[in-house]
């Protein structure tokens, strides 16, 4: 049993490590930068330290003095979160130089499969379909286009040095590779500091489907059920639920067989999830592991009731794994929003800004997964990520119901948010009927400009008339309060 | 006084009496307001009807209703007749600031141009990521505040739109 | 299907069942009191009509004016909630009679297993346990004197009009019984109008066990699991967890299959709890029938899966029970606390107010249903309790240590709670072992004072210094947002 | 500014000086305070160890520390000299007030009376039901600023007890 741990993350994934911590009684270390010195992950923890300024680089990605930090307050494990180190195999290997438990696969196991060339290598050895294409990384638009004439358009290229979707673009015709090159390569050097790309047959209209996987350092691994991650805008997830809609007995076996396998192979040890693009036919091949935990694993802790990160710290501490597979039920259907600080109806550009308003759901079903408090500041430094709503019900229909009924609860001001996009979804015919694909954001976004019933238009401009009269009747307000006063503000500017 | 509010795609005529009542359109509507939050929060029951309003903030504000977001602006009659025309029912105009700060990349419309909804009208660089700055309306493009290659703080005025009719 | 109710309640229990008709796609009217015009539920629901001042009398207990308008704005049914009308047959009467739908049992029952003695009769001829005493009400303390004295010392007094508690007097000796038959009565009369008493033989060490039922038109009954309700103060319960720590199987079915013959013999419809006194011997007798959905509802609902409110509409409507009693299945433990606006350090003085400091909890595991948000004025008029904190999981230990994660993430201010008092039983060892009975709060309560390491008693000083000065500083700020200064105030006038 | 600060059972001397440094006993301890709500609510760090503050209210008004309620009160040395011995260390007077509204049904003290904390001082009937109003802490009766049979709105005072040595 571990007694203390260090967090090396922030917002709503460090609480989240917290909150699992406190209930085992574990102690914990936060760490911060100095704009998130109020944050709600310092305040929840035992003991909090400053590492360093806003930039990751000079804060949560310093990997000296994190394992300086862990070792010098007495800590025997470090959990990374997601983002930051959490796929990093250096901070695994200084974690565990340093004699502490990292609390995810260790650096081996990070090195081989954040490769993304050797886990293909490792999947297709084991008989896993990966899609076709290049296994190298190819580093001149030459030589991709040879590749590109040989597997065929429409075709995909993803940056060899990381994921999480940036740098990815699709390219449906031989005209337009030099462009999407140029923009893939470019923001591959930007994000992860290396050019290289990969070269994938695009599947159309295909479904990301993941499964979740847990796996002790005894060797056992177990699936824990797929997530149906489709609804993804640049590829990055904006919905997640599981059951996937189209994934029936069958191909939830033969997802749960690949992922066992690829495990094996790899030797893998703790949470970790394997991504798979499902083609329409129900043929799938493999796309990645992310040897980590995943935002999205509230959507199977729902699901199975079982505690995805209290599993992750008894594993690190070597604990074996405490069901078999046929004890791991699942009840139900569980969905996920990432609510994030972007602005949904201008192209989900992302925004910081202090969170003025708050109401965040609960009730029946609901769960929220966020480190956001009224008056909380959403630095521009980080993902935009502010909470995860989670809804659980016997069948998809009550789970989609409770999460709409949570939608309308949940009220965010001082910052635009993705919550539009939510309301338009939940409530949109193709998705209710679980009809939607790796396109379907393209599709279905944005929609026309909402309408408002008469009644909620006249209730819209008394409150409209009566902000703008308490505006003019206290000018001496806080202007930075009063979005009103800054619309005015601007008016005067031209 | 009154004001003409522009709530999502329709216009309201609300005139305030000196002793507070509202009217609406000319017409005495049974309503009851109250602040839950000063000036950001209300409860409003018309005709028996409850609905939630929440300013969230934002240039144009946005209004929570109910479950809706949309844009929402209230102008004075004296602040409408000094802006004259431009600004008139009909003429709106948006401003396209930068949400984060980056490095414009690129801006692709010139001013004088008509461009729809949604339409690209400069990519800012900001988190690693490349961002589509888009055309929040139809509209003209009245001005181009920032160029190519520069540098841009959070807030800062990239485009003026006016409302262009189809 | 139900298109539109009128929810006669208010506080948690009204958003409560707003929220379970929203998700069912049913329109919502609520009703309000003036001092609750800015209350949650009004907001939530699609509809909110004024029906009177503060006083329940005056509002919340208008049977007419709610039926008035509930036709008047086209409802289909009335959902009472519990408290106020919700075991009142001539409120059930007068809805059915205006054409409308009770959501609940109809005011035949109600009649029937609201007297206590009627209730007792029913029991009685099928064969299920009852206390020793009266069948009858007693109305003067000759009488009573005599069944003591025949029935045995010690006996329980209560009002024979109505229950929840109020008027309840353990009688231990001879010599005590005209003292607490003159409280007893007292009581009953003022909040029953009623003076009259039942007698029963107290059961010492008993705890409280209650058997969660549910009934269709048709006859089907189904019972959904136990809740040990025992952490109770004058009878009113503070913590109520599922299962019963020591309820085992064979108890399970035998308080399963008394309540299943109550309910037959009653002719039952819609949800109803039987509750039962089970001496440490694993005997029980029957108590009454809460012929309504009670407040700890929740905690069956997270470990059968089940949404009770839900539930009650589709039988309201004239459906039958979608599930057969095989395919209930209770999943791991739940418990949940009542926080009331009462000082539990101050005898559980209730005490209205503004909550001017908010933070519920989330994450895994926990739901809080509640009206509060910050801002929220408490009213004095009602009901104290203000938020329920419900945790679920795979076994009790998880239950409890997630519960007691949650109240420390739980924070209110602006008026006194019973915060400490849970946080205290959550960690105490009779408790954390379940031992403990509806004697407990007495002997546990309250603790000794609690103390502060040495770093958390020189932050509290800091933040005690800071707040001073603050108040100094800005003298003209709201006095009323600090206690300090309401401290200094009073100070001022002596 | 010297302030002697009672935190629970614990009595703290803390100076505040003009550059606004804390001193705790006469000594520096490393920390670093936020506020998160003004003058109600902070984050605390102490040497490493990370508290949350939270005043709730009340009179004498109680704070959170991390999971734990206590009375804490903060009276600086001019205002203790000024009371003289009366308030100071082990003096400390409490007040018992109404809570709600109600009738002061009893009075079961009288002044001059020692009790112990817990101890019942009147009986308050409120919302149908008989509330108890007890003594928070041993100490002697001051005070009794109410009558049986009144009517007694929410926040009267009912009783001051002054601490008494045991």
């Amino acid at each position: 049993m571990l007694h203390k741990v260090l967090v090396a993350n922030r917002g709503e994934i460090a609480v989240r490590v917290i909150r699992a911590c406190r209930e085992m009684g574990i102690r914990t270390v936060a760490v911060y930068s100095d704009v998130d010195r109020t944050a709600m992950h310092v305040r929840m923890a035992d003991e909090a330290f400053l590492i360093g300024t806003a930039a990751p680089s000079a804060s949560y990605l310093r990997i000296e003095r994190l394992v300086e930090t862990a070792k010098r307050t007495g800590c025997e494990a470090v959990h990374p979160g997601y983002g930051f180190l959490s796929e990093n195999a250096d901070f695994a290997q200084a974690v565990a130089d340093t004699g502490l438990v990292f609390v995810g696969p260790p650096a081996s196991v990070q090195r081989s499969l954040g490769s993304k060339t050797e886990a293909r290598r490792i999947a297709a050895s084991v008989g896993v379909p990966v899609a076709q294409g290049t296994m190298d990384p190819v580093t001149d638009v030459a030589a991709a286009r040879e590749v590109c004439d040989r597997v065929g358009y429409p075709i995909l290229l993803k940056p060899a040095g990381g994921g999480g979707g940036k740098g990815m673009r699709i390219v449906r015709a031989a005209e337009d590779l030099a462009d999407a090159w140029r923009g893939a390569t470019g923001e591959a050097q930007t994000a992860f500091g290396a050019p290289a790309l990969l070269i994938e047959r695009y599947i159309e209209h295909g479904r990301h489907v993941e499964m979740q996987i847990l796996a002790d350092e005894a060797g056992e691994v177990r699936w824990l059920g797929e997530r149906d991650c489709s609804v993804q805008r640049r590829h990055q997830k904006l919905i997640e639920e599981t059951p996937g809609p189209s994934v029936d007995d069958d191909l939830r076996a033969r997802l749960a067989d690949a992922a066992l396998r690829i495990a094996r192979a790899a030797r893998y040890v703790n949470a970790g999830t394997c991504e798979f693009l499902v083609a329409p036919d129900g043929t799938f091949v493999f796309l990645e592991v992310n040897t980590r935990l995943q935002v999205e694993h509230p959507v199977t802790e729902l699901a199975t009731g079982l505690d995805l990160v209290a599993l992750q710290l008894r594993v690190a501490a070597g604990e074996r794994l405490p069901f078999a597979q046929d004890e791991v039920v699942r009840h139900g259907a569980a969905i996920e929003c990432r609510v994030t600080a972007e602005d949904a109806r201008a192209g989900f550009l992302p925004a910081g800004g202090r969170v003025d308003l708050l109401r965040l759901p609960s009730g029946p079903g609901i769960r929220v997964d966020s480190a956001l408090e009224l008056g909380t500041w959403v630095p521009d430094e980080y993902d935009p990520l502010i909470a995860k709503v989670v809804a659980h019900g016997r069948d998809r229909a009550e789970a989609l119901a409770r999460m709409r009924r949570a939608l309308r609860e949940t009220l965010v001001g001082g910052l635009p948010t993705s919550l539009p996009f939510h309301a338009h979804v939940l409530a949109e015919a193709d998705f209710v009927a679980g009809r939607y694909d790796t396109g379907y954001v393209g599709e279905h976004w944005p929609p026309p400009e909402p309408e408002l019933d008469d009644r909620q238009t006249i209730a819209a401009a008394i409150a409209a008339v009566l902000a703008a009269r308490a505006t003019h009747a206290h000018p001496a307000a806080d202007p930075a309060r009063s979005p009103w006063a800054a619309a005015a503000r601007a008016e005067a500017l031209e | 006084m009154r004001y003409e509010v522009r709530v999502g795609a329709r216009t309201v005529h609300v005139e305030a009496s000196p002793d507070g009542r509202l009217l609406v359109e000319g017409r005495v509507v049974a309503h009851e307001v109250r602040e839950i939050v000063p000036a950001r929060h209300w409860s409003v029951i018309v005709e028996g009807s409850s609905h939630e309003i929440a300013l969230l903030g934002g240039d144009p504000p946005r209004m929570r209703v109910d479950d809706t977001e949309v844009v929402v602006t209230a102008v004075d009659e004296r602040t409408l007749a000094a802006r004259g025309d431009r600004a008139s029912v009909g003429g709106a105009r948006h401003e396209v600031r930068a949400p984060m700060p980056g490095l414009l990349k690129a801006v692709h419309v010139a001013e004088g141009d008509v461009v729809e909804r949604n339409a690209a009208l400069a990519t800012l660089e900001a988190m690693k990521m490349e961002n589509e700055l888009r055309a929040p309306a139809r509209g003209k493009v009245q001005r181009i505040a920032a160029r190519a290659g520069a540098k841009v703080e959070s807030g800062a005025l990239i485009a003026v739109l006016v409302d262009e009719p189809a």
